[in-house]
């Protein structure tokens, strides 16, 4: 179990492997196409399902297939290719089947570029498809993370019958890091709901069709209340230098690990600035914001990679409660440690917090 | 004298089959879906295969096909159905898995997940239900729709210079390489009826002996949505859809021949 | 000439009168001034001299499944195992 | 301690692997360690370029905007990076291809023919090799025996005999560099 | 121009026809198919360009090429064909040309039904496609509303070069109510800037690519510039009762309409109730929504017919200032004025406003 | 003695065409890309359309192409180029649309809107590049890939098994009705390159013409993804692509033989 | 004055025309109307039903829990609707094809022969005529010249033979109800 | 035997080889020890003996139209107008 050093994308895909992956469906897309790469290579390997979809609207809808069929299943994809899955992931949450996505997001709108990006926040957190819920969205740092939760997404989508983002960037994709994978997990057994054959049984059916306003609501309502119980227990993020903070960064993924070398400058700096970085980008850290904002945080900077999506989130945390700015790179740029920085003091000076003031 | 021997006994000969739930269809009076879902039913009660097989439903007016079959199912998003099939088929290779899908669900929205399952040789059986309209949406213009056909969305029937050409879909399917059999019957007399049957039955052997991707197209009415009696609606089908798209064996390699 | 019957689901049928079109003795119809449940005129075997064969034709082109073929068969054809 | 060392040339002069095998070294003197392919356009062709950050603490960002080195292996990577390097910097450059030159007072240039040195050696492809050991020369952020370690360690069977040619060129890399540094 | 009795979907229709439309590409899909059959004669009467696509993913690039070509173009659809679209919207925002989009929400997600439902709230203001843009979103709750906000629509897709939604949900659509035609329109000039082949001039391009993550931040930053425009520029909302109103109704579409009778029904009996009806989804009509709160409302009750997705966005503008809570129907349900009913008088008595302490 | 009507005059005989930016591609060396929007772009100037003629430009490595025509242009979705271009055609029938789409992009992810452009008879050009891999992405298996073929996401080679069979998109189109000019040649010699000229501008001329779908499939070399030199590459197209996918003429009305 | 209005049957009943013809004839009187049908599955067959509000003032919701009236045609639409009319409403019933009876006492109920009625008319197609006449003969939400203006306004040519019966039949059924209400 | 020439846009050129392989003069060859500003080694007229014909073969197949091709052309055939 020794660290290797591994590119992001590969990791994710082993690490699905390891997890007891049984089917892959994908369509090539850069910046996540190496995971699609190996899959090809171990998945026939393994003598498991490897399709190279003609589409990623065929990618999903064959992910929704096997999901169906109770099989551990996956697909993965960027901005473009996410967006033509939107259909298919409406029928899955809607179908209340298992599934991990893997969305390596880049530069949009449109074509745009293959630079990392955070542009599809809202995309991931708030539709994902037409109707009404959110599909659970985990947000790596780094390859390790990117296998950990990788690894434990699919358990999570089991648990909960429901849809399961991995999102990363195209830098989570590209970068190589020294990791660990976690052992290979043997394949579990496909659970009772599966549609299988009606062998000796009553007929399973999977459908997201509900005719009438009264049944469709029911089962709205059900996969509300589900969507309540993940937002209740499933709310996950990571702090630093958080205790005598005044002003708190908050970012996630790439842009939080950028915002890190920022806030450990500006705490050699004698800034009193703590790191707030979400895991779960849904169900949103709510509980543990709110708390950190409590014990005595002035002024709040949301660093992102795109125009601004999860200052929202943030926003409806923190009310007018507290200042909240925004510092966001678009389009495929990644903001750098000293621009966040910059923006670290810009604030500090605001709420007149000085370096000398505060340090020791 | 009547011998014990020549004593009539009356017997069931024909009965409601096992494959098929005992209830009512939405389908409007006359309309061939009903058709095709009992001898899809019979085929799968004389194969035996109720317990292994799995049915993937359209969008489209058998979108309640999996109420219907007593059989496993799963309703696909339109057009997606031989994706959601091959996803199925994949992860249950040993099982039997069939879509049944409309002309609009097939030859429009999903003209790429049903050709690419015929390249990939998708070991799958599709019953393809040409009606040459879109039913459920009220009798719009399908890509199957006959020149010059009236429809809800070509109001003065439908011009080529505008709306183009019909697809015939059997004959596309037939030039791939991974189709083991693709047939067009029709629904329109009990005689078409009776070898429409048997080419389903053909189609899941061929699934059952793991040969390829298999399709019975079915030419079907819409008594409804074309506006005539469902009597008259099947001379419809007899008179213009048969010239403009024959029927016959499209694909049929030697494996399944040896089948037959 | 062989001899059956047939039952039709009266409950189930929707009127379409395809059985009435098919039948080669011409002995459904459809019934007169009665819907059923739903509304639809329902078909009905009218057969008073046992002219139906039990060909079963009728029912291969019944969309509802709505009918239930009988035919007379001499015993020693059915269990001819036990006959 | 934190190096930041971009690696930029042509694709197959052998700048990513360059930057994986400072990674990899890195990695197994137990540092923390991030190695990022400026992944371009989605096509062939055109410039390849990596970015490692070798570091004591947990590395936030695996982008750097001011490397602490650049190890340019042709003219446009020089035009491109030469002026980013940050004051009291590295630049290494490799002088067999470059011909631009810099002005820069600030930084520490090496420059080392290094394509023409590897085709001496008889192998165009340890340009890199040879640069690899010229900068850690002069950075050792990881020492050049683990770098010759990891290289034997890498090294897939059916290039093992290249094994001896390469440890070569990475000494020669450091002797051209040393050289350079200490008038003769 | 006397008022003629129409049904939503066909007045539509016949709107953008007299608002000079050169071209209309979609698919079936209830309920707005009507739509779609109107022009199927109308278009094709005028010599105009009418195309049937064979899918939504197809109609919304058909869209797409005639925008390029300056024309004034126009699709429709509902939830699961608004999801395949999602794709060739991101292109179409990103490349910055005019289209009107017709949304009819029915229940999802999934399959769903096809009763109405305001579920794709999140799907039209937040996303639409991956990346950073907003569309602008006008909201009908009438006949006459659909036909003069259509009308609109297209001036404010050319005069931004934006994309620009109609949304209703099937009661919208399906509704049949008096009311008034425009008159009929000439086509305008195909704009300066549209592809048309190079006659004398610079070559026009129209892409969405930008390699580079600068030239894609640039591209970014200018579609951002214009969005802050737009919501500087486009709020819109209607209000009822607003006065001396101390519980504040926010509803949008149907939603708005129903609650509008259940606000009347309040004010009968003494309540001081107000309804503030937002016309822009996006840009959300804030800057009239916080004066209105601070004018002395205690209380927001939002009514939509999805599981509260508006609702994120009164909150943003209101914060932890007054308490908001929701009302919403799902998959298909349309509240019913009595509903709404109680559920103002549940805040009245939970805020202490009582029927009679405020009636004279 | 020279007359002067005897005196050699030293002429230009080939030069860069006017519908070709002059500017460096970004394809890789020996990529027949750049072949294909030569011959392009010299049809253009020969018919003298420069001025009314668009690009719709796919994703796939062609994706700047219309950086390199000297013409209007357009960049479509992946797979959606014939979409877009219909877009643009019916609103500006009297100019030239051409798409130009690798096969990742037409015979894959965009297989329904070349299928449905061919069906409606819709008046565009299609300059098809068929290099048997997706080039932009790094080398996957394309629709098109040969069986055995290797790729990075065939890297055992394409086993018909599990990926299926390739499909062969000219004699698909070809059965269309509405598809007026389908064939197929080649870029791996300077022979096959002059007769792919020829078929470009008898596909202009279908359009122009106003006789319907037109489209030229050519089989290109992808050097880089293959790990081929450019000559060799070549020589692959020829001595396996060729067999599989047979150059000729699949669809060619009596209209446009006139044309020729 | 706001009045609601449920017309409900099968589909071919001309069901949803009834409640069309209503709406233009509350148009045409200058007053706010709403009519809506609902669009069941997205298939044919089985029941259609449309709602029709009536009012002087604008109207808040176009659909209605509980109509002030309901017009049903059948034994279907009877077992849906006849619980639903609010209290002190309307139930006007085709006597001819429901068998269904109601038991409520608050409301008012009128039996109308409509199917046989236009049978004798010699147009089975009349049954919606003569329904909304006994229906407004009770509610007259919009008069019955209105409505008698309103079909003669709104019959295509081809129909223009059609009107006199229609025009019988709707006075028929105002007969019908008026004979039911005043005990003979 | 026609006479002609051919100037090769060396900046341009990518080095790919294919006019290299295709002249029937065989008079095209790769530089050597010199690469061009992209790093590319370019295709180089070596024509002592003046064998090009400006068939334009070489043209034909340069993928990134690198060639331009001359042919000396008898003044006749070019003006024959004013000839
Ligand atoms: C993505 C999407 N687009 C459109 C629809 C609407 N729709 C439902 S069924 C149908 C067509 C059905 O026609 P067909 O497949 O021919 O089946 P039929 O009803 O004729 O049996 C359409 C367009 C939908 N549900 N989803
Ligand atoms: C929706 C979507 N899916 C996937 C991609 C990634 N992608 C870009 S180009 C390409 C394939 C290109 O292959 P081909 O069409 O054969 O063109 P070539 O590069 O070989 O000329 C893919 C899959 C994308 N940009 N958009
Ligand atoms: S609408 Fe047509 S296809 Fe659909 S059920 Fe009725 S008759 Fe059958
Ligand atoms: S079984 Fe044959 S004879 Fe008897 S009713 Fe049916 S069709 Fe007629
Ligand atoms: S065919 Fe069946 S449904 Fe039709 S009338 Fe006869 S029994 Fe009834
Ligand atoms: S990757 Fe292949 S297709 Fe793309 S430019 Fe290079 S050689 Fe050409
Ligand atoms: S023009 Fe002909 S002879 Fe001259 S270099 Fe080119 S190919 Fe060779
Ligand atoms: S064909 Fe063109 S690009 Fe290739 S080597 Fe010759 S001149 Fe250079
Ligand atoms: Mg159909
Ligand atoms: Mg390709």
């Amino acid at each position: 179990m020794s660290a290797e050093l591994m590119k992001g994308n590969v990791a994710i895909a082993e690490a699905a492997v390891r997890a007891g992956l049984e089917a892959y469906f994908g369509y090539p897309i850069t910046p996540q196409t190496e995971l699609l790469e190996h899959l090809s290579k171990r998945m026939v390997e393994l003598e498991r399902v490897f399709v190279q979809a003609e589409s990623e609207v065929a990618a999903i809808n064959m992910v929704y297939g096997a999901a169906c069929a109770g099989a551990r299943v996956m697909t993965s994809s960027s901005g473009p290719g996410i967006s033509l899955m939107q259909e298919g992931l409406s029928y899955i949450a809607a179908s209340e089947v298992p599934c991990v996505v893997v969305d390596m997001m880049r530069g949009g709108p449109g074509l745009g570029n293959i630079q990392p990006s955070q542009g599809d926040y809202f995309q991931v957190t708030r539709s994902a498809g037409h109707g009404d819920y959110h599909p659970i969205v985990l947000a790596p740092a780094s390859v390790q993370e990117a296998i950990d939760l990788t690894f434990e997404a699919f358990d999570l989508a089991d648990k909960y019958r429901h849809l399961v983002f991995v999102v990363g960037d195209g830098l989570i994709g590209q970068m190589m890091e020294p990791a660990v994978m976690p052992e290979m997990r043997p394949i579990r057994p496909r659970p009772d709901w599966a549609v299988s054959g009606k062998d000796g049984r009553e007929k399973h059916i999977i459908t997201s069709i509900n005719l009438g306003a009264e049944r469709n609501e029911a089962a709205n309502l059900r996969i509300q209340d589900r969507i309540r119980v993940i937002r209740e227990n499933e709310q996950r993020s990571l702090e630093w230098n958080i205790e005598d903070a005044r002003i708190l960064v908050v970012g996630f993924g790439t842009a939080g690990r950028v915002a890190l070398s920022s806030v450990k400058m500006a705490r050699e700096a004698g800034l009193p600035v703590g790191l707030f970085r979400p895991i779960t980008l849904w169900p949103f850290p709510e509980k543990r914001l709110a708390e950190i904002v409590d014990g005595g945080i002035q002024a709040i900077l949301v660093v992102e990679m795109n125009a601004g999506q999860m200052i929202d989130d943030v926003r409806l945390v923190v009310g007018h409660d507290v200042p909240v700015s925004h510092y966001g790179r678009l389009g495929g740029a990644v903001p750098l440690p000293d621009d966040v920085l910059h923006e670290i003091e810009k604030i500090a000076a605001n709420i007149g917090l000085t370096a000398t003031a505060m340090a020791g | 004298m009547v011998t014990r021997e020549q004593e009539l006994v009356r017997t069931v000969v024909y009965k409601h089959p096992e494959a098929l739930e005992d209830v009512q269809t939405h389908y409007c009076p006359g309309c061939t879906h009903g058709i095709a879902h009992r001898l899809i039913a019979e085929v799968v009660d004389e194969l035996g295969i109720q317990d292994r097989t799995i049915s993937v439903s359209p969008v489209g007016c058998a979108v309640f096909a999996y109420e219907y079959f007593d059989l496993d199912g799963v309703e696909a998003a339109h057009g997606r159905a031989p994706a959601m099939a091959t996803g199925l088929k994949r992860v249950w290779p040993d099982r039997v898995v069939f879509t049944y899908q409309g002309d609009g669900d097939l030859a429009a929205i999903g003209t790429a997940e049903i050709m690419h399952a015929a390249a990939r040789g998708e070991n799958i059986t599709v019953i393809f239900i040409n009606n040459a309209i879109y039913g459920m949406t009220g009798g719009q213009m399908a890509p199957t729709s006959l020149p010059g056909q009236r429809t809800k969305s070509s109001p003065m029937g439908r011009d080529v210079k505008i709306a183009g050409y019909p697809l015939r879909m059997s004959e596309l399917l037939a030039d791939m390489d991974g189709a083991a059999y693709v047939v067009r019957r029709s629904l329109h007399s009990v005689r078409e009826i009776r070898k429409a049957k048997k080419a389903i039955r053909t189609a899941f052997m061929t699934q059952i002996s793991g040969l390829g991707f298999s399709m019975v197209e079915l030419l079907s009415s819409c008594p409804t949505n074309w506006g005539f009696s469902p009597p008259d609606a099947l001379k419809w089908v007899e008179e213009n859809m048969v010239p403009y798209y024959p029927l016959g064996d499209y694909k049929v390699i030697e494996a399944v021949k040896a089948l037959e | 000439m062989a001899t059956g019957t047939i039952v039709i689901n009266e409950a189930r049928c929707k009127g379409c009168t395809l059985c009435t079109t098919v039948c080669p003795k011409g002995i459904i119809e459809m019934a007169e001034g009665r819907v059923n449940q739903k509304g639809y005129i329902p078909a009905v075997l009218v057969d008073p001299e046992n002219q139906c064969t039990g060909c079963a034709i009728c029912a291969v082109i019944c969309p509802d499944v709505c009918i239930t073929v009988y035919r007379d068969i001499p015993a020693a054809k059915l269990q001819p195992a036990t006959a | 301690m934190q190096e930041e060392v971009i690696f930029a040339g042509f694709g197959g002069q052998g700048v990513l692997f360059a930057g994986q095998l400072l990674a990899y070294a890195a990695m197994h003197e137990g540092k923390h360690v991030t190695w990022i392919p400026s992944y371009g356009p989605e096509m062939r062709g055109g410039t390849a370029n990596c970015t490692v950050v070798v570091s004591d603490d947990p590395i936030g960002s695996p982008i750097v905007q001011h490397p602490g080195v650049a190890v340019v292996f042709n003219n446009p990577s020089m035009l491109k990076y030469e002026g980013l390097v940050k004051p009291g910097g590295l630049l290494v450059v490799n002088s067999s291809l470059v011909t631009a030159t810099t002005d820069r007072d600030d930084i520490t240039v090496l420059n080392i023919p290094a394509t023409d040195t590897a085709n001496e050696l008889g192998e165009s492809r340890l340009t890199n090799m040879i640069l690899s050991g010229a900068m850690l020369a002069v950075r050792p952020m990881v020492s050049i025996d683990t770098l010759i370690e990891t290289i034997t360690a890498k090294l897939p069977q059916r290039k093992r005999h290249l094994l001896e040619i390469n440890v070569k060129a990475i000494k020669k890399g450091v002797e051209l560099a040393q050289q350079q540094l200490t008038p003769a």
